[in-house]
């Protein structure tokens, strides 16, 4: 009867607290949105079964030497598997449509402004005594605009781990919501005849332009920003392993098997930091808001300087795929294209919006950079 | 109010954003020139354009025209 | 001449005692066993090899910080390898059978009865004052009999470590054995008419079904039973990623790359605690005694729960099936169809047993959890 | 004899059995619940049974079929 | 305007250090190498672009818990990465034609006297005080001349860790070479007569041969030398895995995906120890130098000992491909192949090269046991 | 002159191709028994050459060929 009782007391029932419960709830919600609707699947999946166990009072996973903690600490804390993800994203990214039209570097650079617009949000926010956001968090916070997971949990956890899970959250739902964020933006910024451009097809490149890129860029990047350089580092690790033919196993397991067994810990470790304490504040509601500010404000300021590009081009530049710049690849590309087509059943944006849109992964690894700079130091 | 923290956003708005153009820019230029350079000293007789971004756009293409096809 | 003094008293001909000759001999069995006899060689192999590294004097790689001693201290202390082991098994598992027919699951909780069994022989036995094995030793071992490997090394791991090498070389050797224990024991406690009894065939599942049934495994356990949560939820989150369809990718790592990884260091670092000094004390030897009491109880338990729900049911069941209840996927069911169509050989109930058989992962899982709760406390 | 010891066992025994009947009573109670609500409000007309373990009993039918024939 | 100067002062240009500067050129050096000049590329490209990551003034991945630093503490201080490759490298090596005419083993012998030669070349340049090497640091560069990339970073990881980057660098430089420098060696040392001799064919071998081959290796480097059993060890591991053929998917693991993944991490981890500080300094030009000596003088040694042979066996011996026995599996034993087919275009050696190739691996395995065991005690 | 270091390097020298030789010697004593029993008590009919490096001399030799025929 003894045993009886300390086994309910041992029960999660038992334990439970209301915030746990509706944090569970949360949880499902986000495994609803992965497996029914198909939002980011492995990230919201992984993530989400991750938060289930991290709020399951009593279930030793997500604390002290538990599976999901250390993964936690080794993975996340350290940086590793943001780095190691990056490196399997460049082992699978195609820079030849960039390379064929480098001026499209520029539209994943204004795109960026998503991103400190956001940041601005966030201390005016604090400003005004609404939230209570330091430079750190708000920096944290922006990086949401850059629509790039591992970008935003490396700046997170680095910055201001105790919001991981609302920006790591945040950074996936609003990636698998592009397709509904950024139409309304893009039409409402653009006239249809701007929408019917169509582009002049892409230049061969060269295997020789493949192989030096992510070596010009890691230069680049190493040089002139050093806080940058892990992100874009292991990035061009990745696509030189990919472009120069001579380490085709090494490559393959970067962007596969290594790939495949870090975003299956990554998402968990990210889950475990969805604890109700960290999670059901106020804090989060603001970085909802607000990472949904960010990717509008990036669209726009995308196709605004795709509208000012095209002006002043020889060129045709059809503005939309100025959108694709803020990355989400090859969600925000495949969105330019479906719009231009509505616009003109012959415009077939697909292959020049994805110059903008590896371009939009680049600038925010730029942008992560300057925060973990000046915010960082 | 604490213009500190305001002030420091816009400071860091600031120089982020230039930074991304200044560092894209310069990304833009060296890019051009390693083009130019390869272009004249490696010449690559097999090149091609960006190979599964190409396959899909003709998809999509071939199943524009299927669906032309059937509407008439 | 000095320095061939020194080579040969550094040579382990010269440094090894007669235990570790011992170690090394029943180690070699191990690797008989896995590479002629076919035993569970995946375990088997490796533990024996690691086995043969450990006994060696003089070789630096299973203690201090050498390989094994790190996967060791890595993988089993802190539990991960045998739970990143059981979400491979939850991505290959199939919970169809069970899901068609739910009532099986009874089946699944009855073969447990070895587990308790044992661990009362072996209280049993202590008080007797023939062996002295404390409550946590004896849960330990109990788990033996849940033909479980991963959960038998998880339970060790946290309950009794210096038992491990012989709980899992135990465990994994009568799981191989089942084919040779079961049976005769089958045989004993059916009449040839109820081995007979032909099933009807199983109805389809739906594919909601299968998703929702793992989510319904963990929020029962995690609530009911914290401490069989992280079993239990790598497992299920295993059986996610393999059900719902969207994260293929992962599931395929979880149940290929990964797991062979870690199969190949959880072998290693298991063999790495069989040495002299901990494998051979008469405490094995009632470890091996006992692990097979617990698998013959374990099957007779789960033949007489099947006699019973036959008479009871209106749908015909065979009670061989109750003996795939002791888990050992898919070993067991083989056995149980084997047996079945000796009796009648129209007499298919290799996918009845299925049911069953998964069941009894689950089971031993939930038994493992009372262990760790109420021995472990 | 230190009856605490093996009454200890008994103890855990009775709790352990009990949790593993309970824990999967529950199961099978929620099971053919979910089940039941899953049939009702999401149909599923493309559900097959457990795919390998079927074709690994049509295999073992098939051979046991070409066993009987040879033996005639 | 301060935030400017001080993202000026921040960069890597501002920085950076002569040395550094010339150690990205030198990095930059490796990737030509690798890439246009197909150099041992797996390793030279890894090893390349962590040195470069390395030596970015302000890039914090190689040093405090950077990614690089951590993958050297974990991979290379504890001796895992080079005994991980070493299984992967033992489930890729067929032992056929070893078995088929073990006297070859001695040809893997000879060839080691390149690298004790070297340890001597390297006291005799510290004894004229040209050089300052300790025993250890000299015992750690002679391995070097074993062409066997994972056993000296595994030496050098344990005798002279502020040297691996140069020893790594200098071993997969080498065995790229092994193609330029052997065929004038062997030209030398041989008439057109004996590199004209053809073998017989090799007797077939069989499966139980082949599984117990290792289990021998095993046992004997454990019982005489037990501080080669680490890698000697894994190495039988991974090859018992291969020719068991009862855990083919363990097997398939440590030949693919392990082996890949690890390797990545390898070559980036060594090449985080490619700073400026530790490279630029004349201890390497003694490095590089020695190196290159120890190549040709187990070259040379194999050769000799290849007609030594000849003249006492017999069955015919080609000398040629004693040359093989200095490991750098499978490029040695193609060299010996080619340089035959030079003097007796019906001279097909490459099986016959097998045997020694596969033995220089086992004789440089003993000699760096011998080396850690005595330098190291 | 530190004749230490030199003597040391000669008697490491001596001693590490002695153990060289002296295992690898074992080595093919041991590996000859071990083919021998094996021939006598583990027959094996189905044994094969080593399969890669096979295949690989008769791709060589197949290219050989050709090579000589287009000559003539
Ligand atoms: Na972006
Ligand atoms: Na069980
Ligand atoms: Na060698």
């Amino acid at each position: 009867m003894e045993l009886l009782l300390e086994l309910w007391r041992g029960s999660g029932f038992a334990q439970m607290s209301w915030g746990q419960a509706v944090m569970i709830g949360i949880c499902l919600g986000l495994l609803y949105l992965a497996v029914v609707r198909k939002f980011e699947p492995l990230l919201l999946l992984t993530i989400g079964f991750g938060g289930i166990l991290s709020n399951i009072p009593g279930v030793e996973i997500a604390t002290g030497d538990g599976l999901l903690h250390l993964a936690y600490v080794v993975g996340i804390e350290s940086g590793a598997f943001p780095l190691i993800i990056f490196m399997g994203v460049g082992a699978m990214t195609d820079f030849g449509p960039l390379l064929a039209n480098p001026r499209t570097l520029f539209l994943g650079a204004a795109a960026q402004f998503g991103i400190f617009a956001t940041l601005l949000g966030a201390v005016g926010l604090s400003e005004l005594g609404i939230m209570d956001f330091s430079i750190r968090e708000a920096a944290a916070i922006g990086i949401i605009g850059g629509a790039d997971g591992p970008t935003a949990i490396y700046v997170a956890g680095k910055l201001a781990p105790h919001l991981l899970g609302a920006i790591a959250v945040a950074a996936y739902s609003y990636m698998a919501l592009v397709p509904l964020i950024q139409p309304p933006i893009m039409r409402l910024l653009t006239t249809r005849e701007e929408r019917a451009i169509e582009m002049t097809q892409l230049r061969v490149v060269s295997r020789a332009e493949r192989i030096l890129f992510p070596l010009l860029l890691l230069l680049l990047v190493a040089l002139l920003l050093p806080s940058a350089a892990p992100l874009l580092g292991m990035f061009s690790f990745g696509n030189l392993m990919r472009e120069c033919g001579v380490v085709d196993r090494l490559a393959d397991a970067a962007r596969n098997a290594l790939i495949n067994i870090v975003t299956i810990f990554l998402g968990l470790a990210v889950g475990s930091k969805l604890s109700a304490g960290q999670f059901l504040v106020p804090s989060t509601l603001g970085i909802l808001l607000l990472g949904m500010v960010a990717f509008a404000i990036g669209t726009a300021s995308g196709v605004l300087m795709g509208k000012l590009m095209n002006r002043f081009s020889t060129q045709p530049i059809n503005p939309l795929i100025g959108a694709a710049g803020v990355s989400a690849v090859p969600m925000a590309s495949r969105v330019a294209n479906k719009v231009g087509m509505e616009a003109n059943p012959h415009n077939y944006l697909l292959m020049h919006a994805m110059g903008p849109n590896v371009a939009g992964v680049i600038g925010s690894a730029v942008a992560a950079g300057v925060m973990i700079m000046f915010a960082g130091g | 109010m604490d213009n500190g923290l305001f002030l420091g956003g816009i400071r860091l708005m600031l120089v982020g954003m230039g930074t991304v153009f200044f560092f894209l820019t310069l990304l833009v230029i060296a890019t051009n020139a390693m083009s130019r350079l390869v272009a004249r000293y490696l010449p690559d007789p097999g090149a091609t354009v960006a190979g599964p971004a190409a396959e899909e756009v003709a998809a999509i293409a071939a199943a524009v025209t299927r669906y032309r096809q059937e509407r008439r």
